[in-house]
This record gives C-alpha cells, structure tokens and sequence, in this order.
C-alpha cells in the first residue's frame, strides 16, 4: 500500500490547500440538502396522527444528537492520532471540532427541550439520556476551557487531547441510555441499521438531513482546522504566501503596501 | 566522549526562539560558567537540558540514561518537612542510601536544630544548603544548576567551592549560571550567552 | 518498592503535619449531608429517597477538597522537577499519590456512610449496597480528580478548573453507585450496579495514572 | 477611591485573563445540580420538594470554590505583604476583594438559578423568593467566606480547613434561604426569611471586613 | 533626628529570641548593609522593622506614621499581570501618579516587550528590575531591602547603585542585606550580626 498521500495531506500547507479546494464543494452540497431536509420535513411531509405538527422538531433535533456524539468520537480519536503520532494537523482538527460539537449539542439540547414540553409536559426530565447528553455538553465545554487556559498551543493540544479520550466512555451512555435505563425518551429506531420504523416521505428529508448536518459539519471542520493551521504556523513562509495572496485577491491584486 | 552534548540546539519559549542551533559540549572534569544579561535565556536552556522544557535539537547523554543532578530557582524542598525529611524522601525516590543524609548535612554546616525544623522555617541560605545537601546523596556525572550561589553566605560559597571542587576532581562536570564570580580555587570555562 | 515506601509515606506524614487536615474531608461529608436536613423539610420522609443522591455527591465534593493540592504544592516548591528529572517512573508516582488520597479522603468517607444513611433514614437492607458501592467509587474519584489535578498543575489558575472538569467525568461513578442503593432501597438486586462500579474502577486503575504521567510531563512545559 | 478601582479592575482583570475562569463557579454550579439529577430516580417528582435544598447548597459550593485563592496567591507572590506595609486600610481591601468574589461567583449564580430550578421542576411561585433569597444570600457567602480565607491564609495547609470552618457559619443563610423557598411551595408568606436574611447581610457588611482586617494581619507570622 | 531607631529590640522566630534587646539607628542620607551568616536573623530583622513580624521592643519612625518601601524575597508581584499591570496595581493602592510608572521601568533597563508580558514569564532579573522600579514610583524616606541583589547582572547592579546613590543624594535612608560586596561607588556602614 502506497501511504504518501497519507503523509503528504498530514503536512499542514498541503492539508491546507486540499481544504481549499474540498470546502467549497462541501459548503454547497450541504446547503442543498438541508434545504431540501427542511422543506420536505417542514412543509412536504405529513403531520403525524399522534404528534400532529410537533414531530417536525425531528428534523432538526435528530441530525443535531446524531452528530454530537459522532463529533466527539471524532474529537477524540483525531486527540489520540495527535498523541501519539505528534501530528500537529490532527491536533488542529481535535480543537476544531470542540465547538462545532458543542454548538450540536447545545442544539441538541434546545431541539429536544422544545420538544419535550409538548410530548411529556416539562421543559425539562432528569431522564437518563438527556441528563448523559447535558454531561456531553459540559465535556465540550471543559476541553475548550482547558484549551483556552493553556499559553502553549503543543501543550494544550496534548492536554485537551487526554481529556477528550477520557471523556469518552460518556458516548456510550448517551447513546445506550435509552436501552439501559428505562427512559421517556424514545429508543433507537431511525439510527437503527436494518428497517426503520418511519413512513417513507417522513423518513427521506429526515436523511436528507443528517446527510445535510454531517456535511455541514464536516465544512465547519475544515475551515477551523485551516483557521487553527494558519495560527499556529504564523511565521512560516507558507502561510506569509497564503495571506499575501488572500490580501491579494481582496484588493483585486492593485496595490502592495 | 564528552557526558553531555548538544548540538544543535534551538532553545524556545512561547513562540519565541531565545538560543538558534546553540552548540554545548561539557566534558568529564569541566567546570562550565554560563553567563549573560538578565533574561537572555540562561534559565531555559538549562531546563532544556534538563528535560523540562520541550526544545529542538539533539540532546547526547554519556550514558544515554544518564539522569543529571538538577537545581533551579525552586529548591525541591516541601515547607512542611524538615531537611531531614525531604532528603529522605528524595533517596527513596531515587534509590540511594538514606545512611549519607546525615554527613551531607553535616558537610554543608547546616545547623543540627535546623535539620529538624521544616523547611519553611529556614532561612533562605539554609534552605539553599539542604538543596546543595542533595547533590551528595548520590552520584551523578552532570550537575545543572541554575544559580546555586544566591542565598549563600561567605562561609557556603567556601563550602560549594569545595563540594564542586570535588567532584570535578572525580571526573563529573558542571554547567551553572551565576552573576557572581566563582568562589575562589575554581576555575570554570565561561560560556557567554 | 523504596520509591512506594517514599511517596506514600511522605503523603501520610503532610497530612499528619498539619494535624487537621486528614479530619476535614471526613468533616466536610458530615456537614454537607447535614446541611441537607437544614435545607429540606423537618423530618421530611422523602430524605430517605433522595438520601443515595445526597450520599453520594458528598462524598464526591469532599474528595474534590483536597485534590487541587495534590499536584500543586509539588509543582509549587519543585519537587514535581525533581521528580521529573529523576527518571522515576512518573505513572507509579501518581498511582501512589492517588492511592493515598483515597486513603486520607476516601476510606473515612466510607467508614462514615453507614451511620450517616440511617440518620437520612435509609432502610437497612440498602446500607451493604452503599458501602459497597463508596468502597468501589471512591478510588475512582481519587484517579480520576488525580488525573485532571494533573492536567491542569501547570496552569495559572487551574484551580477553578479542576472541579468543572472532574464533575462530568465523574458521572458515571455516581449513576452506578445511587442506582445501586437505590435499587437495594426497593428490594430488587444492586448486584448489576455494582458489578459496573467495579468494571469503571478497574479501568481506571489500570489506564488513568499513565494517563496522568502524561499529563504531568505535559503540564510542565 | 483610587484604590477601590485597583483591588476592583485587578480581580476582574485576574478572571479575565484566566479566559475561562469567571465560567467555572456557574458551570460547577449546574454541574452539580446535575448531579443530583443523576442521583436521584428518573423523573422523580419528590426532586423538586428537594429543589431548594439542592440550589442553595450548589450556589454555597459554588462560592467556596473560588475562596481558597481568595488571599493565598497575593500571599505568595508578596502582594499581601506589600499591602500590609503600605499602610492602606485593610479592611477596606477586604471589603473590595470580598464585593469582586460576588460579582464573579455570587451574582452569575443568582441568574441562573431561576432557570436551574424550573429545571428541577419548583412552581413559578417559589421563583421569587429563590431568586431574592440568593441575592441577598450570596453576598453573605463572599463576606463570610472571605473572612474565613482570611483566618486560614497563613496556615501551611488552610485550604483543607476552609470549607469546613465557612460551612458552619453559613447555616443560618441556608436555612432562611431554602425556608423562603419552601414557604413559596406551600402558598405560604416568604416575607419572614428574606428579612432574616437581609439582616444577616447587614451584619455581615458592617462586620466582616474588619475582623477579616484583623485575621489577615495576625495570619502573616 | 533619625529617621527611623529601634532601641531596644527583640526578635523573634517561634520560642526563640534571633536578636535580643539590640540597637538600630537609621540617618538621612545612610545606608547600612547588613550582614552575617546565614541563620543569624537578616530577614527576621527587616521583617519586624517592616511591621510584617511582631517584635518586642520599640520602633519610632521620623515622621512617627512614615511608611517605608518594603522588598522582600517574594517580589510583590502577581504572576497573571505584566510589571505595567503590577506597577499601576501598586501606584492604585498607594495613591501614586501612574505617570511614573513608564520612567521607571525605562530607568531600569526593562526590555519594552518584557513590559507587556505577564511576570510569571520574566526570567528572575526581569522580575528583581520590575520589583525595584516600584521604588521609584512614590517617595518614601526609608527602604527595608532584603538581598535586592540577587538575581541582577552586572548591568542590574550598576543601576541598582546609581538608583541607590540618588535616594541617599536626596535624604532617604537605605537598610539592605546581602551576601555580596555592594557594586562601585556606594558607600555603605556595615552591620555585622
Ligand atoms: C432535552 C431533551 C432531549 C435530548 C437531550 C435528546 C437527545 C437525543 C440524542 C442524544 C439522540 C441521538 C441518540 C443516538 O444517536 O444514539 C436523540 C435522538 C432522538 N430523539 Fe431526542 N432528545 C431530547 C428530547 C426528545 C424528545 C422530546 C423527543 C420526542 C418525543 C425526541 C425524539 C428523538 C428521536 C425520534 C430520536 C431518534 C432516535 C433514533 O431513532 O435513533 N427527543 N435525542
Ligand atoms: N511565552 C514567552 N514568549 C516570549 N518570550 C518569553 C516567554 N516566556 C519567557 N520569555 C522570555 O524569555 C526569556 C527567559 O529567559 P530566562 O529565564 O531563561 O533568562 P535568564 O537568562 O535565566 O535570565 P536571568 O539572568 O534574569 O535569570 C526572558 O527574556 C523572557 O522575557
Ligand atoms: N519557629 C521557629 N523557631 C525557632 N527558630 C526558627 C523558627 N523559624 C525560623 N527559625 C530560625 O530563625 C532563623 C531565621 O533567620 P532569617 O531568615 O532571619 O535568617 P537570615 O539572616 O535572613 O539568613 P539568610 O542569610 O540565610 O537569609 C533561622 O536560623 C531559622 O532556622
Ligand atoms: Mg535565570
Ligand atoms: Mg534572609
């Protein structure tokens, strides 16, 4: 097996310039499909007979806690790649991906809160899952308070990582909760492999969008990690060319000072 | 074979570079005084060798494990133990005899009530001395201290003069800073940053 | 051996020192779950069923006392240096220092929840499951509060940090260990709980304190 | 004047420049809320008779937090020797110190707590008197504490002592706090514990910083 | 009239008197350098002076409510803030013209990039430079210095004289300790413990 495309993308300016050109791609194909997720899901679809419009949440609330979990096992996988290999580009996309988690989760949170009042009468239930995806939130939190805390940006990689890795036995019980405790949240049924239990023109926005969120996610991703590589690179020749020619194209190329 | 080489090596703090592809030989019997202004980087670059502080480069140790004798501003004494207690517990950590505690005191004239008192009762020289009282406990080629003489009355410089004296004379080396000149027979290479 | 000796004993003897001090996570336990019965209702019936909830995150917020201290004062006066520079193995160092934390805020906290427990009125068929499940929480709590005190040593004011950071990790801890008693507190079986207690214990047992050197290599720069 | 400004911009700068650091004691704070979420049954409704016990106790460890750093870092860097010298008015200081300790541990508390407790479920009556009762009790806890981190700052090891000699002298505040609380719940008139607790507070401004002066000098030996 | 005497005065450290019953008079325009083994009782002394330590004894300052500058071992400086932070923190507390502050960090040779960084990153002299310019902010007749030369190099203690020479030109009074000689051109009355 040939790796060196491996080893070329691991080097910051050249992951930098595959960013370049992967994002936009990314950006649109994302925008196309959460909208139409959004307009089959709000508009298109059916109300439920039991739910009546309510269940519309799911188009948003679903994508949101899908992707807060995959976000944070991607967080800590890219943290054990950063620890033990010492690669700085999976160091960046660790802390890249610690906001965008925890803005899903957040959404997540808001999404199913919003949801709850209608279904079981209360903002809120100390329920298993939504307790174990509240302590999701506060592990996002407590990895981008660590890294705003360190000076050195090696260390507080290194640092964020640990916890990170740590913290990810919480994944499992977010996602188990519904089937170990007994639960007011429902059990996995459209995250399931195998036949879902959901009527066919309710079901195709819903993986619109999580295809859509995904997506997003994976454009939001990359523009921090490139972010991220720029900052801390600041000084290297490549990112010195990189600005000159983002100056550049912004001034329509007519001046230098 | 020198017991400690490096070269280069790039000595940085924040993302700043203090010392670029610094080159650093010290040989067995050598004496090494490092000097230079207040914050030129005399501090980090023996933290850097020491291990404590990521730098660039390549470090050789003679042995390749050799482990250094290390001294910084900090003295590695815990305020609620005495001397006594703290030399202990560092011979427990690193495997040497606890019998060669008393005479290292002893030779470092640190008053016998003193050697009972904890740490944060001492005076900042005899907290100093009970630091330089550990670099007897056990052998080790290289000693890396970083401003071993502050603190140190006439009578301790007289003092360190002859534990370094000795010990260069049994073949180890040592690289320190200091502002002050060396206590008196000995003579050091002086290595200006 | 010689280095185990060293560290632990050196861990007993700061505690002794300042004679207090051993008392005072102990101390904050009793006060903590009393402070409950202030806040709550006299004589309120419904304190035996919050009683697991109660007992437990006291026990967690007095082990989280002591444990900013555990690597700070070391880094503070420089042994933590001297430790680094030695070439000891640093994971055995921390797994002796966590050791001694449980020792000096754990064990006292188990020794005392079963009076506690029936003066919050829990029904005696529950207190095995209790002191069984604080006998295998609370040295999760010391490795993994000593795991984040290693983390967040060398930062400025990681002090405000640590408990936020523990708490979260610390969840599954005290999911198990109130589910144990409170399943004991209906009559079914608390065995299930318990068993994962002592699964989460040995993990932690066997990964944090590399976890932790890691950390505190990390910490120093 | 010039130094109320000093002491004031230079605690807020301190939490400032620890960029997450005025975040810790409100997130500890929903933290262990949470906790007792977890703790308890799923969906128990008994949680919110709870609810002010719960709340009250969070927002006191919340506050203990940050006291330990209250003096002990201007004690180790010197700039409480330098104070001591320059003939300032201590109690003063203390006064200021203790204000900015609210301001950033005491006052985000109060406005999360009424969120958290319609969280645990308590009536929108309660609200009230939980959201007063806490800003007239978490000064108390700044002052109090700030007395109590005055007393131990010179001690070697006065952070174990701390929480444990602030709880006791924080039980009158939890009491008429969490009463108001509860005396809502029922329908009844929460009038009687707030004036309770608004006294405490006078008492606690006039007094406090003076004995804190007192305790701060005699602590440099 | 002096502007500070201590006569008689006892200090102690525990149960146990360092100096008993002994005599100390400070002139306009003097300095004393003090000096003795380690142990003997420097910083207990200043310290007590200082009003940090209880003595027994007597202790008339000239004016009787004078404040003296006081620079201990610990530099009085907050690791989180930069020296300007640190400096303008002080002049708040003592009523102090923050005008000052920018000379006398300039007068002391203190790198400007060094100015905005905070203390915890200076090397030991940076911190010693910062500390003494705090000296310069506020006129006040008489300095308590406990070994303010550690940690400066040579260029520090060049300024340290000339900062020195120019408080005692004006009527100030400087008590000092230090185990090395004091550099060039101060003239000092030493006292022996
Ligand atoms: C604050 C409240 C809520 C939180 C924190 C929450 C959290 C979550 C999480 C984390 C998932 C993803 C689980 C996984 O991928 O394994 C999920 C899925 C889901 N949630 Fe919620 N939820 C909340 C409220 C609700 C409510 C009120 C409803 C509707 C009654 C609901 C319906 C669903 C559905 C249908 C799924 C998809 C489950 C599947 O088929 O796999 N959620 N929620
Ligand atoms: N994060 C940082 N970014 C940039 N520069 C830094 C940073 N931290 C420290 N420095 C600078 O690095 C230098 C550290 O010097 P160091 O402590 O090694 O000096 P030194 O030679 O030991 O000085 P001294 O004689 O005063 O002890 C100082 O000039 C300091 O201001
Ligand atoms: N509690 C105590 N009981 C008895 N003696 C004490 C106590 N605390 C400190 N001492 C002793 O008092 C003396 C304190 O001396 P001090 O720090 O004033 O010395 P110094 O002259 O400044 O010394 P150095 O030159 O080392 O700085 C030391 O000998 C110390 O051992
Ligand atoms: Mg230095
Ligand atoms: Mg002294």
């Amino acid at each position: 097996m040939n790796w060196t495309w491996f080893h070329r993308l691991g080097s910051p300016p050249s992951f930098y310039r595959f960013a370049e050109r992967l994002a936009p791609w990314l950006g649109v194909a994302a925008l196309l499909l959460l909208a139409y997720a959004w307009y089959g899901g709000l508009v298109l679809a059916p109300a439920d007979y039991q739910q009546k419009d309510a269940f519309r949440v799911i188009y948003v609330h679903v994508p949101a806690a899908a992707v807060s979990l995959s976000l944070y096992v991607l967080m800590a996988v890219a943290g054990a790649v950063a620890l033990i290999w010492r690669m700085k580009l999976a160091e960046c996309v660790m802390i890249a991906s610690a906001p965008v988690g925890a803005s899903f989760t957040a959404l997540a949170l808001l999404t199913g809160m919003l949801w709850g009042k209608p279904m079981w009468g209360a903002y809120w239930v100390w329920d298993a899952r939504l307790t174990s995806e509240l302590v999701l939130l506060f592990l996002y939190l407590g990895v981008i308070g660590l890294h705003a805390a360190f000076e050195d940006a090696r260390a507080a990689a290194r640092a964020c990582a640990l916890l990170a890795i740590v913290g990810l036995v919480n994944v499992p019980i977010v996602h188990f909760s519904v089937e170990w405790w007994n639960s007011l949240h429902q059990g996995s049924t459209i995250l399931k492999f195998g036949k879902p239990a959901i009527s066919a023109d309710m079901a195709r926005p819903l993986y619109a969008g999580l295809l859509g969120t995904y997506l997003l996610c994976a454009y939001a991703i990359l523009r921090r990690t490139q972010n991220e590589l720029l900052l801390r690179e600041r000084g290297t020749r490549w990112v010195r060319e990189q600005l000159a020619a983002a100056a550049g194209n912004r001034d329509g190329g007519a001046h230098v000072s | 074979m020198p017991l400690l080489t490096a070269d280069p090596l790039t000595v940085t703090r924040g993302d700043r570079a203090l010392l670029r592809d610094f080159a650093l030989r010290l040989d067995a019997g050598e004496l090494v005084h490092l000097r230079g202004a207040n914050g030129v980087g005399k501090t980090s670059l023996l933290e850097t060798l020491a291990g404590l502080r990521r730098g660039a480069g390549t470090i050789v140790w003679q042995p390749a494990d050799a482990q250094p004798h290390w001294l910084g501003h900090r003295n590695g004494l815990n305020p609620q133990l005495s001397p006594l207690e703290n030399l202990r517990f560092w011979c427990g950590i690193n495997g040497a005899a606890t019998a060669a505690i008393a005479p290292a005191l002893e030779r470092l004239q640190l008053p016998p009530r003193a050697r009972l008192r904890a740490c944060r009762q001492l005076s900042a020289g005899q907290k100093r001395r009970t630091a330089l009282a550990r670099l007897l406990l056990q052998r080790r080629p290289v000693w890396l201290l970083d401003e071993p003489l502050d603190g140190l009355d006439a009578g301790g410089l007289a003092l360190f003069a002859q534990l370094a004296g000795a010990h260069l004379a049994q073949g180890g080396a040592i690289l320190m800073t200091s502002h002050q000149a060396l206590p008196a027979p000995l003579q050091a290479r002086e290595l200006v940053l | 051996m010689s280095a185990f000796v060293a560290i632990f004993a050196r861990e007993l003897k700061l505690a002794a020192r300042a004679r207090a001090e051993w008392l005072m996570p102990p101390l904050f336990f009793v006060i903590v779950v009393t402070l409950f019965g202030f806040g709550a209702r006299p004589n309120d019936p419904q304190l035996a069923a919050f009683a697991p909830a109660v007992l437990w995150v006291g026990a967690l917020l007095a082990a989280l006392l002591s444990l900013e201290r555990l690597y700070r004062a070391d880094q503070e006066d420089g042994t933590l240096e001297q430790l680094l520079v030695s070439g000891t193995s640093l994971s055995f160092a921390v797994f002796v220092k966590s050791l001694a934390h449980w020792l000096l805020s754990g064990l006292p906290i188990v020794l005392l929840a079963a009076p506690l427990a029936a003066m919050l009125g829990l029904p005696a068929a529950a207190l095995g499951p209790l002191v069984l499940g604080l006998a295998l929480g609370t040295p999760c709590l010391s490795f993994i509060g000593g795991f984040v005190a290693a983390l967040t040593v060398g930062l400025p004011r990681g002090g405000a940090l640590l408990p936020v950071l523990v708490l979260p990790l610390i969840v599954p801890v005290i999911i198990f260990g109130a589910g144990a008693v409170r399943a004991a507190q209906q009559g079914l079986d608390a065995g299930a709980p318990l068993y994962f207690l002592a699964a989460i214990l040995t993990l932690t047992l066997t990964v944090l304190p590399w976890l932790a050197a890691a950390a505190l290599r990390n910490a120093f720069e």
